[in-house]
């Protein structure tokens, strides 16, 4: 698109759009939230979407012949649709989950309930000798399940590791992705240090040994243009709370083929074909996956969230963000005594800003922003072995969304300057 | 009242009055459908004669025979007793364009304008479209039918 | 209480907080909502909580430690001491899930993970010779799980039969449980024939040969004061959408040593202790099985929705119910050609009434009520087998709530008759 | 400005100048604690003297000597440096006085009225509890302190 195609956002229209965001807080200090990567903020619509079902339509979904039931399951299914359009993908491919970490935990276990199976699963089982494959950069929660299904299954967790820079170190890319991976998992976007990974690159190699790929997209699909048909992937994983949803909601998109044969994690009602006593049938994806009355307002939230994205233009989101990261790493890398962790420069990165402050533990510097109404996060971002590669216990990460602008910007790099003041680290 | 708009008295007398009901043999293969929202069952029979002597099964064959068995509601049981006499004698490849002209009516949200010499007495159904959950229940032993005449052909080629 | 302690509800100021029961439905029927059991409706002041929430104190709890992280954390932590505290629990023993079949799920899959956990974990250990109880009118979220577990772990799935009248057959209670039985598992009260099941019998029986026991508190704790200390069960599941609150919120309570000693479910962020890339630990529970971001706003509203429900007083609201099944039970009894499914007596009963009408199947039957606003569920109710006992394929069920009123009793029975009339099976 | 009120001179002063930093032998435990959500970590060692000659350890036991290595922001490693000037010295039955007050303090959010008599320096703290995300950073020292007495009475009984 055209940079004139395209046009700047209208900020400031956005932010009318935000309730919380004309909040105050510590003195009286206005709100600059830097935290979406953790949490976005929702906007009116979402809101209003979601107490409209509540207020009208409520009823448990796929479960009754009463006109709210029906009315109830359309503005569920539809609301799938419109998800799954917004990804590029077929609505019979998306699963409801309560967030990103159970869409990992689904695909996880099906594939250690694939080997007490009785049909032939062979895709999805794993056992000694089979390998999965990680990165080094990965959040907690797409490392942990699969060092969780390694442990069920004795087969064996490898990962790539991680440049000084933060980005993927691929020189052993075909040693570690080989006849054994039966699946790779890796981020689409780096929650820490804001690399996009090369998405093409692992899963070509993963192809040619037949290897699953599972994408955790819970940093991308809310900040740049994503479509499942172009990426090649088999799983892809986000969470409706990061992209202006609701909490409590989740995606997992996966291909037809795939879910057709995947075997069940949670079961209970309405993932059922038949059940008896003694054994029970499966209904077809995406209910399999859907055990439970299911969060069908959340998911009409998350819908009007991909309306409210799709009506911006995830292609103005992307650059808005991206002129975001340019100016704070611009900004704040050019403070004496901050040091960027992750690409300095804004190619082939988001909008997570990571840093670290000489002589000033992310802790204490998180207190003085947050005295200021500078509101960002400090720790290891769910992303330790990340920190612990990188040499650091912590770090602080600003993270921009739609609604950030370069005011936000400046009152960070400002904030930063009078924790050094504070601390007498820096004049 | 919609209420009459959907029961119109053909299915309410295909239900009554069942056709072809109950399993007879000959038959090359046997359906059995389940609504797992309502428990509801069909057990489908349907028998088929080549085209022409010495021929294979295929959608040139003839449904010389459709029986059922099943329990359900009105939508269901007087739908499969609807299909019985669309179905029986005509080819698998005029069953399946009859199938697909069913399956299309009952996907128009009540606004269908159903041709009345493809579906004859199932043009009754429009007014189930515009209820969702009963679409299934139309569309139950039609399902079934078309899983039955596929095991027949697998049969075949096996 | 005595009877003028307690004093009736008001169910027109009740019914004034809940803005759906003010629509109307097909041709402009007033809606008479009869499927509390599948859902509740949710009343003003739990839908103002969670939009306060989201507009005022939005961030990813436990996760930061700027003001709004602080603010959501504490709304989250002082919603799950509120609903501990609904049913006389600690907030440590508290754990929120996305439904009461993920609670279901989490406890199952626990007990598998304990047999490649490294830790000794007996009590959670079943295997071939290992038995689980559960009954024949268990919904299929307290049945399909116990199910997976065995084929997962080759232990026996053994239940209680149901009689006739829908109540438990605990002739053989002593042979069913017993020596080798490791959990039993059943519902508080039935979904279906509302029967109100017989807890300490069963769990007098379940404390001689060790067996731990979950109680699937769905239909109770909405209806009826519940409280943990005097069950003495180890688990209570049981979900928000059906007790005033949100959807996408569950709660498992567990007795706080058990929590303690189980491994996790879900794996991820936030449930950690600390993570290399070989090995993790686990965080203390509740937090070792809330991996991700939680529902928060969710819980939040669930805590509104407890504080409803004490206001108006839980003895209040199950004398309420007492009263619309009693009466329910006469009307709709006395309906020639209706047979009441389940006991015909409103004792050890909660308020959903299932029934048959002669020559009328469920989904006609259903149909002819809908297009007079009256809302009851048809089918199965997730309770297969149990109709399979009962030789019957489906029934009709209406369930009630506190916003329910006598007319609403009538209009069902009324419906009832005019299907009979519609339908020509009685004049 | 509510940042003077939490980072007081003492604090400040415990941050840049730690007492009793590094650790030392003899002692009778060591204990490693991690704050999850940061990743900060201390490890703590005690050295314990029994009350008299040839008795056990227990409650009158003298703490000895208390020495530690960590990284952590100003609240953790200060509050550990105040904790060894505070528990040199006093018996164990004291020093989980001492810790109970603390424990106290911070819980007080920020409206605590801490016996400088009890807790001299520790009082400082007062403005962390205020702040929920900080207790812990405050308490982590604490935390392995009572830990690494508890393994000392532990090793003791074995
Ligand atoms: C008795 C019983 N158990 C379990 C469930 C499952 O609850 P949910 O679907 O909210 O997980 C229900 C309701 O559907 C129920 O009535
Ligand atoms: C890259 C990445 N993956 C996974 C997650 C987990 O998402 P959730 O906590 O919503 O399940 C997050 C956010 O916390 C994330 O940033």
């Amino acid at each position: 698109m055209s940079e004139r195609e395209l046009g700047p956002l209208d900020v400031a229209a956005i932010r009318e759009d935000f309730p919380i965001l004309s909040r105050t807080v510590r003195d009286e200090r206005p709100l600059v939230y830097l935290d979406s990567g953790a949490t976005s903020q929702k906007p009116r619509q979402v809101l209003d979407a979601e107490r409209e079902f509540y207020e009208r339509h409520n009823a448990a979904v796929h479960r009754g012949a009463h006109q709210l039931a029906e009315e109830a399951t359309d503005a569920y299914e539809s609301a799938r649709e419109t998800i799954a359009s917004f990804i590029g993908a077929d609505s019979d491919e998306v699963v409801f989950t309560k967030n990103a970490t159970e869409a990992v935990n689904l695909v996880a276990y099906a594939m250690s309930n694939a080997a007490t199976a009785e049909d032939d699963l062979r895709r999805f089982q794993v056992g000694p000798g089979d390998e999965i494959v990680v990165t080094e950069m990965e959040h907690h929660a797409n490392l942990v399940p699969w060092q969780q299904l390694c442990q069920r299954t004795g087969a064996t967790l490898r990962w790539f590791s991680v440049t000084d820079e933060g980005r993927l170190d691929l020189s052993d890319l075909n040693e570690l992705v080989n006849e054994r991976t039966k699946l790779v998992a890796f981020a689409h976007q780096s929650n820490v240090v804001g690399t996009v990974n090369p998405v093409d690159t692992i899963t070509a190699r993963a192809r040619e040994v037949g290897a699953l790929v599972l994408l955790d997209a819970c940093q991308s699909v809310p900040h740049m243009p994503v479509d499942v048909a172009a990426l090649d992937v088999d799983f892809l994983a986000f969470s409706g709370h990061k992209m202006l949803g609701p909490n409590g909601i989740g995606v997992l998109w996966g291909r037809r083929e795939l879910l057709a044969a995947m075997p069940p994690f949670i079961s209970g009602g309405s993932m059922i074909g038949v059940v008896h006593m003694t054994h029970s049938t499966w209904a077809d994806a995406p209910q399999r996956f859907e055990a439970g009355v299911p969060m069908a307002p959340q998911a009409v939230g998350l819908a009007a969230a991909c309306d409210y994205l799709s009506k911006v233009g995830m292609d103005r989101v992307a650059a808005h963000e991206h002129e975001l990261t340019e100016y704070a790493l611009k900004l704040v890398g050019a403070i004496e005594g901050v040091r960027i962790v992750g690409p300095t420069e804004a190619v082939d990165r988001g909008g997570a800003v990571s840093f670290v402050v000489e002589d000033i533990h992310p802790h204490d510097l998180g207190q003085v922003l947050d005295d200021r109404g500078v509101e960002v996060r400090v720790g290891h971002h769910c992303a330790w072995p990340l920190h612990r590669k990188l040499g650091i216990v912590a770090t602080t990460r600003a993270s921009f969304y739609l609604y950030n602008t370069l005011e936000d910007v400046e009152a960070l790099a400002e904030a930063i300057r009078a924790a050094q003041r504070f601390f007498g680290t820096r004049a | 009242m919609q209420l009459d708009a959907m029961y119109q008295e053909i299915i309410l007398d295909h239900y009554r009055n069942p056709h072809h009901k109950g399993l007879r043999d000959p038959h090359d293969a046997e359906a059995h459908h389940i609504n797992p929202t309502c428990g509801d069952e069909v057990t489908l029979r349907v028998a088929l004669t080549p085209a022409s002597e010495g021929a294979g099964l295929d959608d040139e064959a003839t449904v010389s025979d459709v029986s059922y068995e099943g329990m359900g509601c009105s939508i269901s049981q007087a739908s499969t007793s609807v299909l019985t006499d669309l179905l029986i004698g005509k080819s698998v490849a005029e069953g399946m364009r009859t199938l697909e002209a069913f399956t299309e009516l009952m996907q128009s949200k009540g606004k269908g304008e159903p041709d009345e010499d493809v579906l004859e007495d199932a043009v009754a159904f429009v007014g189930v479209s515009k209820y969702p959950a009963r679409i299934k229940c139309a569309l139950l032993g039609w399902m079934a039918w078309k899983d039955a005449v596929s095991q027949s052909f697998e049969k075949e080629g096996a």
